[in-house]
């Protein structure tokens, strides 16, 4: 067998054609990738300001100096038919956030959940933000509420939620599919301070229609590698943006090239 | 604390008057058509003009793919789409899925609106059914169809449905036709980047502006623009249905949608300027 | 020990299949091509199994409720685990040629599902009114093109404005193209970061396990 | 007027569920829990037909070694028994994990990053026409402008581009109020055909 396989490499082992560029694509990000998350274990790189994060503080303190409670939903994000994902993930983070600020703002916090195979990754996250505010004393069971895997019986429920709790600052951070429109027309109604996110492109409009801030698409994994000061989440983070830069000068590059009408870089990158 | 329950009553009223005129806006239309004339996209016609170009014998891949949700968007392209291709002789159909829904809306909704044109099933065409594993799936697909592929949705073994001697993996096939919420990124990567197979697609709406960025780079040869395309491929392949008949009420929704915006704004600046005095 | 058989072997498999499917990718030996087509068979059939469990999790979930009895939401979930019972039950047997599993799925889930999601179309229509205000330059770019395009896409307004159909066209396929795509490999640049995590084993809650394993 | 009343079942349903936008009742309730489980139900037996199509079909096929993704597959249910378990199904979750990433990362250079960079790559001037020429300097733009917007840390520090990279947000709210005013027709395109059923299908008017 192993004999037979090297014939089969000394005889077959070519690369396809037309797949040489693809090939060194793929090599650039892992040594962009694997050079950043090395470089970050000594030298954590420093993140731009992102309103939306800086909005939470803002959020809270509008909401307690009205006496409102302050509402977190994760999204349903398939309900009970999905595994985790990255963006609840992210969600969860930043949700360590929020409990961390209503704590030492000393407001109400409920966080409805949609998804039961959630509640314990919410339930950590929930508990970590009290430990980092110091107030565990004020940690309960209670802050996160489940009532339905169902979508729109859950959609109902959280903005029923809503309008009875008359909250003041309404954090959607996480998976957010169809029930967005639902919670923050809710929340508009009754003139709630929004922050929210969704990974789905399709929902973020709304999102940008009905929230005082918002984090657009890839924002919130860049929010919660701040939150969390992740070496790897940070490292990674710099990775993206070196391979970002590489991407935006390989544009400025081509364009010119084009204007000049000189084709090889087109024609490299068919190889 | 009075003028604040106030407001919110005005709110709650507002709310219902717009619930009531989506309501009545529909319904008259349909009720009473209009019929107005229906201006043909660029991008419908590209998707016709792709697939007319097809050949007796080539096979061709509709991958159904919506869930119950989306039906009664999706319904009526998909019948158009899968229709047009039932029209061209000699072209083999081979329906996938990879949504755990779709075969039985294929089955039950799908299918039975459709005129087969005396294509026969297992020659000429052949439902796969749902195959589950999403892109790694496709990928199998790709790369050796008969090792993934052992039976039929209805359980028949493919060495009996001739149709599939010209499906042994994705060289083989000469269109994918496609009908999915995305704008089949995934079919891209497993076949287009190997076989340079051409792609065309029908897609939600909110897929649809970004389906458009892959029509500028020439991986998608034409794309449908939900139900609004589908009424543009019914005229195309003259068997007007469903979705010219909602057309109507898709004008009246648009002026209701543009209408509530037009109020919001003019309600929001005579606030503004009110608050400036 | 605990930790390598919870943790570190699953990031290893995953490892070394994605390595695997890359590696086939690029080269022509048909070795690589063999055991991977091996491999995504077997993807193909766990995910078969993994259809199932949404079903079952919620048959589980709402059965629990039952038994607690649940105040106001039992009765609900017996509704619910009823239908499961019988449509699952008449499904193997036949098919769509049962009657009772084609009831169910012509006049009870098609419709009940088309219904709910048209639901959205009152709550876009409410959210317009209330949202879509041009406070800003950023707001009114937003609502600008969002007019436009609708304007576009309503086909009264279309065929009653002239040159509306050549704006809208430009705006989708000109300055949305750009942003849409910048947008598109923002998004990517982002995945390709995560599965090089994923890859290396350094992002371990993708398959539910904590930093303790 | 002739009504249908052999549909009579999924109108009751359709007015049911539009009671949800006056108040939710115990009657939409017990709609939603109906239809939620009948699409469960539907969803398991897909699940065991598709494992006789895929899984029983290729061990038919004499392919036995495909027995060890019967073990695998079932190893995926072990979530449901206590904590001491549920890693268990880490061991499948890793087969489909480790092998989507894989097809879907070997596919992502060609597909997204090569062939949309190409598609950008356009001539500024001495296009066919002007009007082309404006065009292309405008894709560009947007494209360049928006792209910097998602860089967090290196182009972002305190007197290295300043507020450059903010100009992306207007090219992206004009990617999000495109993406708005279309999806409109998605939501008529849903709720269309539901009064068309109650209309053409059982009221036959």
């Amino acid at each position: 067998m192993p004999s037979l396989f090297l014939l089969e490499v000394k005889n077959y082992m070519a690369l396809v054609p037309g797949k040489l560029f693809q090939l060194g694509t793929m090599i650039m990000f892992f040594i962009v990738i694997l050079v950043s998350l090395w470089r970050s274990k000594t030298n954590l790189p420093k993140v731009k300001i992102m309103p939306p994060l800086e909005a939470f503080k803002e959020a809270v303190g509008r909401a307690a100096e009205l006496n409102r409670p302050v509402i977190f939903t994760p999204g349903w994000g398939g309900g009970n038919t999905q595994s985790i994902d990255a963006d609840l993930l992210a969600g969860s983070v930043l949700l360590t956030e929020v409990v961390n600020q209503t704590a030492r703002a000393g407001s109400d916090l409920h966080v409805l959940v949609g998804n039961p195979n959630t509640i314990p990754i919410l339930e950590g996250a929930v508990k970590t933000g009290y430990i980092m505010a110091g107030h565990l004393d004020e940690y309960s069971p209670d802050i996160v509420q489940f009532s339905t895997p169902e979508l729109y019986s859950y959609s109902a429920w959280v903005a029923g939620e809503m309008r009875r709790l008359n909250c003041g600052a309404n954090f959607m951070l996480g998976q957010h599919w169809m029930e967005s429109l639902i919670f923050a027309e809710a929340g508009l109604e009754i003139g709630a301070f929004q922050v929210a996110s969704s990974a789905m492109a399709s929902q973020v409009p709304y999102f940008l229609a009905t929230c005082d801030y918002v984090f657009i698409g890839p924002e919130i994994y860049a929010a919660s590698a701040v939150v969390s000061q992740d070496k790897t989440q940070l490292g990674s983070l710099l990775g993206q943006d070196v391979l970002t830069i590489i991407i935006l000068v390989l544009s400025i590059v081509g364009v010119v090239l084009a204007t000049a009408g000189v084709t090889w870089l087109t024609n490299l990158m068919k190889v | 604390m009075a003028e604040e329950k106030k407001n919110w009553m005005n709110s709650i009223n507002a709310r219902q008057v717009i619930f009531a005129a989506v309501f009545i806006v529909t319904i008259v239309p349909i009720l009473f058509p209009l019929n107005l004339p229906l201006v043909i996209s660029k991008t419908t016609i590209q998707y016709y003009d792709t697939v007319q170009k097809l050949k007796s014998g080539n096979t061709v891949i509709f991958v159904w793919n919506q869930g119950t949700a989306q039906f009664g968007e999706m319904g009526p392209p998909g019948i158009a789409q899968l229709q047009q291709l039932m029209d061209i002789p000699g072209v083999k159909v081979v329906v996938i899925s990879t949504g755990a829904e779709s075969p039985g809306l294929f089955e039950s909704n799908l299918w039975p609106a459709i005129d087969p044109k005396g294509k026969e099933y297992g020659k000429d065409w052949v439902n796969l059914g749902y195959i589950p594993g999403g892109e790694t799936a496709i990928a199998a697909l790709a790369t050796d169809t008969w090792s993934l592929v052992k039976v039929d949705w209805k359980g028949t073994p493919i060495s009996q449905l001739p149709v599939m001697e010209g499906f042994k993996s994705g060289a083989d096939i000469a269109l994918i036709v496609g009908n999915q919420p995305s704008s089949g990124e995934e079919w891209q990567r497993q076949f287009q980047n190997k076989f340079k197979t051409p792609i065309v697609w029908a897609c939600v709406s909110a897929g649809y502006t970004t389906a458009l960025m892959f029509v500028n780079s020439g991986q998608l040869s034409g794309i449908l623009n939900s139900l609004r395309g589908g009424a543009e491929l019914e005229l195309l392949i003259k068997k007007p249905g469903r979705g010219v008949s909602a057309m109507d009420a898709m004008s009246n929704l648009h002026l209701l949608v543009l209408a509530t915006i037009v109020a919001s704004n003019i309600i929001y600046f005579k606030n503004r300027g009110g608050k400036k005095k | 020990m605990s930790v390598i058989l919870r943790k570190t072997i699953p990031s290893i498999v995953i490892g070394v299949l994605a390595v695997w499917m890359i590696v086939e990718y690029f080269t022509t030996v048909k070795f690589f091509t063999d055991i991977g087509t091996i491999f995504r068979n077997f993807a193909v059939i766990i995910a078969a199994f993994a259809v199932a469990l949404g079903g079952l999790s919620s048959l589980r979930f709402h059965t629990q409720t039952i038994i607690k009895r649940k105040a106001g939401s039992w009765e609900f979930s017996a509704v619910l685990v009823a239908a499961i019972v019988v449509m699952t039950v008449t499904g193997l047997m036949g098919w769509l040629d049962n009657p009772i599993f084609s009831y169910l799925w012509n006049q009870v889930t098609v419709p009940s599902q088309q219904t709910i999601y048209s639901l959205l179309m009152f709550y876009v229509a409410a959210a317009a009114y209330r949202a879509m205000r041009a406070s800003n330059l950023q707001a009114a770019i937003f609502m600008f093109t969002a007019i436009v395009i609708m304007l576009m896409n309503g086909p009264f307004t279309q065929a009653l404005i002239p040159g509306i159909t050549d704006l809208g066209n430009w705006i989708l396929t000109v300055p949305q193209t750009g942003a849409s795509r910048a947008y598109l490999i923002a998004c990517n640049i982002g995945i390709v970061a995560l599965f090089i995590r994923v890859i290396l084993g350094r992002e371990t809650g993708i398959i539910g396990a904590s930093k303790e394993g | 007027m002739n009504p249908n009343w052999s549909l009579i079942v999924p109108v009751l349903l359709t007015i049911g569920i539009y009671t949800l936008l006056v108040k939710e009742t115990k009657i939409y309730r017990f709609i939603e829990h109906l239809f939620v489980g009948t699409t469960m139900g539907y969803t398991l037996v897909v699940a065991i037909r598709t494992i006789n199509t895929t899984g029983v079909a290729q061990v038919a096929a004499g392919n036995y070694f495909y027995l060890l993704a019967f073990v695998l597959g079932i190893l995926i249910f072990a979530r449901f028994f206590g904590t001491t378990y549920s890693w268990l199904n880490r061991y499948p979750v890793s087969v489909l994990v480790g092998s989507a990433i894989g097809v879907t990362f070997r596919g992502l250079p060609e597909q997204t990053f090569i062939s949309q960079l190409r598609a950008t790559f356009l001539p500024l001037i001495g296009a066919a026409d002007p009007m082309t020429s404006f065009n292309n300097i405008v894709i560009f733009v947007s494209f360049f402008f928006s792209l910097l917007y998602f860089s967090y840390t290196i182009t972002n520090r305190p007197g290295r581009l300043g507020k450059i990279p903010n100009i992306g947000r207007y090219f992206l709210m004009l990617y999000f109020g495109a993406l708005y005013g279309n999806v409109i027709i998605q939501r008529a395109a849903m709720f269309i055909p539901r009064i068309q059923f109650l209309i053409l299908d059982f009221l036959r008017l």
